[in-house]
């Protein structure tokens, strides 16, 4: 039951994935050059800048050996959960429906928001409470998708995790702060489960997220 | 090279004086040619000599307990415990944040996280110390824009949390804002390294970004002239890339991890001339450069631009010959560009080659170590050296109606708008964010070990970082003034448990060769060196950043401190709120309030005091003391130090960071605004259980002044009662964010 | 040869920083400035023009929020 | 009137956007790409085209390190 990592050279988030994925099971890192996934059983695209993300976030990382690799895993059912920059990085690799532009605020914010979980029987979110207390850093954190597919996104159950009222400072279209593909098995979110995990450093309300997905791994091989 | 060799004339425009050249005449034993003249004008420039600054300097103290690397390395570093050290330092990007706030401020934080890792050490945390005009300046709000942007566009794209930081608004920054950055680092003591260069036969290889023209300044006098007929005056800003210095710093500390280098220095001011120098000179070696294999960003770049481009992200290492191919692959899998470029030497020269072509030839000792230092002429000023600020609190504002302006004054105000711009909270290290206390808090294993269940947790040490200056006190008495930003640095520590290791101090000031400003420099340092040993918080390293005048005179005196503290246990780590209804609140501490120099003083239009009240520094010590063993045993609720504003604001602050209230009763005093609103150093404001707070009473002064109510601040003063909501408190607080539209 | 592609926010997509210059140009004096709209300039030599769409598609611009267009500039200019 | 401004990091300031796409276009397999640079696309409605210059200088470019050019786009097109 081993979750990997990503790592790309402008990865900044990705120790603090790896120690929060390890809370709840095994975990390593996958260097971003490499095309061998190792068996783990789940794959984290971790916050951060990638390769820089001059261009547009995520843009150039989805084109890394080591995504070929994830794309495949993820069309044969894998799980995938990208956190923030890896939001953006599966969104650019066509493996999340829509795009991330730049915060309605036009700043990068950090800031710690609630959430609410939409859909609270998904292999991301099956041991999440109703709501959670999570961080979110970004300044490309605007969720966007054009309405036909908002529309399906929540008619199909895809939106697992909404801004609570006041809280979506990026200007995500119909408060969107995580979605999952229509397969299920792939899922992306803004804020940060990976830095709630503790708390003496904030909340523990992330460790939901990696606990389900621990859940779903051990469901799949039972 | 050109066969016209510079004149004096070059020497004067390029900062040295007529008796700097001569003796650089009579060091190379000819006229130095343009590379050399180059070379020269910015080793002996006050940046990198501290002519006027080196003989102070020496009286501070650095030597202690914990001190493991001192000055004169690129950051001091502290024994943290556990095999570990801290490595730190504060440095100053004035003068290009004052040019393009953005990129200086960001190529400041590059500046300064090279420094750590120049060192060995993985940079952890990022704060930062700023200075603006007043803030209904149009220019002050561009500078302190782009200067928040810049700062968080570098560390939050190369993941280093900023954790803290310092923003002051004064009319005498106006036209010379101060962009300071401190950074900290955490290491393996072996894995420390030196700069000198160490070796002859050793390869020395520059690795990072390619050099072009950037920030050549100064030394664009020396141009040859068929490159400057009809090109506009080249651009010269500095551009930071932040990506690049994340793979340099990976690059640079696994490195180390392999054990593949002898030597390791960044690259900042002046470039490859003074990296390359100050490796020789403390290696007591010399070093052959060819710049023709240096990586260019564009065509014909002159030898001695290639010499003083300070292009970021660059380091150079000494490298064992048969250890070079390691060093290369390594760059290589971090994708970083690394090129031998030269090698030790047993000479003691840097001598500067293009190909074959010998283009400069110095002797590394006159470069680095013979520059004229110059003994200041202190004077006290005679007159008033600073304008009273402009009025803005209406005449007769009543004790009610002063607590929310000066809560929403500039200087006061949340800084919560600056501090959302940063990420403070990445490397899952950071247990105390901005607001949350007094100082920072960040434990040092982000990963501790599970606790066995059934057993208590283990202790997780952590360190406690706070930056501070009031400007405006070091200006009314520069002694005084600076032994309270040390005091003060070290009560923000207090509050939340930890013990002084070491101190950083940047010395910004204005044109030392004035009399006056002499006088605040030796003042300051005088003050800077008697709190260190007091506290026994002694001097790891600095900066130094001098002439910062404008046309209308010269800035605050700004000796900015950073003290990196540890503390045993981050479970234990004190808040500033107030935290549980029903608490005791006490005041704390030998505090003796005045209104001299103090925030209300200057929103009421006064001039500075001639000098601030006396300071016994070993009561405030006593009082630190206690707060920190209390807070440590975990007797106390919240711990607040009484600064900017005096004790109602900080009351104020400790409510609104709670989301609680408090009820109060206090003598009115002669003066009941200088009870509310007067500052001075030892005071601090506790909460805690009844006993909490009493157990703190045989170490030091404590008076219960009230408790901890639901949702409103009411304070007695004899028989006046004043009270405030919060929300109204809230929303003067709040001011900052207009700033920021 | 030198190529220029200019890429907008699409159309109907709120654009925050051009709202931003269009609010801020009024404070500077500037009256009757409408639609203002920021995106990315690229300009860059190819050795084979062809290559320009695909690479737009693929990298330059994200289609789904984005619309590029793409200028060849006349050589000799 | 329609205008277009194209800003551009001055010729030898430092442009890491532009680094970063050249570097990856081989990898996509576009090759012979060269002097990649990225810059700001502003376009706009104004009544007084002779008012763009000194916005561009005020607010739009960052005329320390960057260039701007200024197009009036044909009202017809
Ligand atoms: N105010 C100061 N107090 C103590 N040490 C200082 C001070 N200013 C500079 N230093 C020390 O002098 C040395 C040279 O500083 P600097 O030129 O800023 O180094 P770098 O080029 O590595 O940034 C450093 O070791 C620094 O710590
Ligand atoms: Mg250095």
């Amino acid at each position: 039951m081993r979750f990997g990592v990503l790592q790309f050279p402008g990865s900044c988030d990705e120790i603090d994935a790896l120690h929060a994925a390890r809370r709840v099971g095994d975990a390593e890192l996958l260097w971003h050059g490499t095309q061998d996934l190792k068996g783990v059983a789940a794959v984290v695209v971790p916050g951060g800048f990638s390769y820089g993300d001059y261009l547009r976030a995520g843009a150039i990382a989805r084109f890394a050996p080591v995504m070929e690799a994830v794309i495949s895993f993820a069309r044969e059912g894998g799980l995938v959960l990208g956190i923030c920059n890896g939001f953006q990085v599966l969104c650019e690799a066509h493996l999340l429906p829509g795009a991330l532009l730049p915060n309605a605020n036009r700043r990068f914010t950090s800031r710690q928001v609630q959430l609410e979980v939409v859909q609270g029987d998904t292999d991301f979110t099956r041991a999440c409470p109703a709501s959670l207390s999570i961080p979110a850093k970004h300044s490309w954190g605007r969720y966007y998708a054009d309405e036909a597919t908002l529309d399906e996104l929540e008619a199909s159950g895809q939106v697992l995790l909404r801004y609570a009222p006041t809280e979506n400072f990026n200007g995500s279209l119909r408060d969107i702060a995580g979605v999952r593909n229509a397969a299920g098995n792939v899922f992306g979110l803004m804020p940060h489960p990976e830095h709630a995990v503790d708390p003496l450093t904030g909340s523990t309300d992330g460790l939901c997220i990696f606990e389900s997905m621990r859940l779903a791994m051990e469901g799949a091989h039972a | 090279m050109p066969d016209v060799l510079p004149t004096v004339e070059d020497a004067l425009a390029l900062g040295l004086t007529q008796a700097e050249y001569e003796l650089v005449c009579e060091k190379q034993g000819r006229a130095p040619n343009q590379v050399e003249l180059a070379m020269y004008s910015l080793l002996w420039s006050e940046h990198c000599a501290y002519k006027h600054s080196k003989k102070l300097l020496r009286t501070l103290p650095t030597e202690g307990r914990y001190v493991v690397m001192g000055p004169g390395e690129n950051a001091g570093a502290v024994d943290v415990g556990d095999g570990l050290v801290c490595a730190f330092k504060v440095e100053s990007h004035n003068h290009p944040s004052a040019v393009e706030p953005f990129q200086g401020a960001a190529t400041g934080v590059g500046g300064i996280l090279r420094d750590i890792f120049a060192i060995g050490a993985r940079p952890i945390a990022v704060l930062d110390s700023l200075r603006f005009g007043e803030a209904d300046s149009e220019r002050s709000r561009y500078l302190l824009d782009g200067a928040v942007a810049g700062i968080g566009h570098y560390g939050n794209s190369i993941g280093v949390p900023t954790v803290g930081g310092e923003v002051y608004f004064e009319g005498p920054y106006e036209q010379n804002c101060l962009v300071n950055a401190m950074a900290l680092g955490l290491a393996p003591r072996e894995r420390l390294v030196r700069s000198a260069a160490a070796g002859p036969g050793n390869v020395l290889v520059l690795f990072g970004a390619s050099t072009g023209r950037d920030g050549i300044g100064g030394a664009s006098v020396l141009a040859s002239a068929e490159l400057d007929e009809g090109d506009e005056k080249r651009p010269t800003v500095q551009v930071g890339d932040p990506f690049e210095e994340k793979k340099l710093l990976e690059c640079s500390l696994q490195l180390l991890d392999h054990g593949l280098l002898v030597a390791l220095q960044d690259l900042g001011a002046a470039g490859l001339t003074s990296s390359a120098a100050e490796m020789a000179s403390k290696g007591e070696v010399g070093i052959d450069i060819d710049i023709a294999r240096v990586p260019l960003r564009e065509p014909d770049l002159e030898p001695f631009e290639v010499m003083v481009s300070e292009s970021q992200e660059r380091m150079l290492c000494v490298v064992a010959p048969e250890w070079v191919d390691a060093v290369l692959a390594l760059c290589e899998k971090w994708e970083v560009n690394g090129t031998a470029i030269g090698s030790v030497t047993d000479s003691g020269r840097l001598r500067v080659f293009a190909g074959d072509e010998l283009v400069g030839d110095m002797p590394v000792r006159a470069l680095v170590d013979d520059c004229p230092l110059y003994d200041l002429a202190p004077a006290a000023p005679e007159a008033p050296v600073y304008p009273a600020p402009t009025r803005v609190l209406a005449e007769g504002a009543s004790l009610r109606e002063t607590l929310p302006a000066l809560l929403a004054s500039a200087n006061l105000a949340s800084r919560r708008p600056l501090f959302e711009q940063y990420d403070s909270i990445v490397q899952s290290r950071t247990v105390r964010r901005p607001e949350q206390a007094d100082a920072a808090v960040l434990q040092i294993d982000p990963s501790p070990a599970a606790d066995s269940p059934g057993e208590a947790p283990a202790a997780r040490p952590a360190l406690a970082v706070s930056i501070d200056c009031n400007g405006r006190r070091v200006a009314a008495d520069p002694y005084r003034g600076t032994i309270e930003a040390v005091l003060e640095c070290a009560a923000n520590l207090a509050c939340v448990g930890a013990e002084p290791l070491g101190t950083t101090n940047n010395l910004n000031f204005a044109n030392p060769e004035k009399p006056h400003v002499a006088w605040q420099l030796s003042e300051a340092v005088r003050g800077l060196g008697e709190a260190c040993r007091a506290l026994e918080a002694p001097i790891v390293g600095g900066n130094v950043s001098l002439y910062n005048e404008g046309a209308s005179g010269p800035i605050y005196p700004t000796p900015v401190i950073g003290m990196v503290g540890r503390l045993p246990d981050a479970a234990r780590a004190g808040r500033l709120g107030f935290a549980a209804e029903g608490d005791t609140i006490a005041l704390v501490g030998p505090f003796a309030p005045s209104l001299a120099a103090s925030e209300l003083a200057k929103l009421r239009g006064e001039a500075l005091p001639e000098r601030l009240g006396d300071i016994d520094i070993d009561a405030v010590r006593c009082a630190q003391f206690a707060v920190r063993g209390a807070m440590r045993a975990g007797a106390l609720s919240s711990a607040h130090d009484i600064a900017e504003g005096g004790l109602a604001v900080a009351l104020a602050e400790c409510c609104l960071a709670g989301g609680l209230g408090a009820q109060v009763r206090l003598d009115a005093g002669d003066d009941p605004f200088a009870t509310l609103f007067g500052e001075g150093p030892g005071g601090f404001l506790i909460s805690g259980t009844a006993n909490g707070v009493s157990s703190l009473g045989r170490r030091t002064f404590v008076r219960i002044i009230g408790s901890v109510v639901k949702d409103s601040l009411s304070i007695a003063l004899d028989g006046e009662d004043l009270l405030w909501s919060l929300s109204e408190l809230s929303t003067a607080h709040q001011a900052l964010a207009a700033l920021f539209p | 040869m030198r190529a220029r592609v200019l890429i907008r926010p699409k159309a109907g997509i709120l654009d925050p920083q051009g709202e931003a210059v269009a609010r801020a140009l009024p404070a500077l004096g500037f009256t009757g400035a409408r639609n203002v709209h920021i995106g990315r300039l690229v300009e860059l030599d190819v050795e084979d023009p062809a290559q320009l769409d695909s690479m737009c598609e693929k990298l330059l611009a994200n289609p789904l929020i984005e619309d590029y267009e793409v200028q060849l500039l006349d050589p000799g200019a």
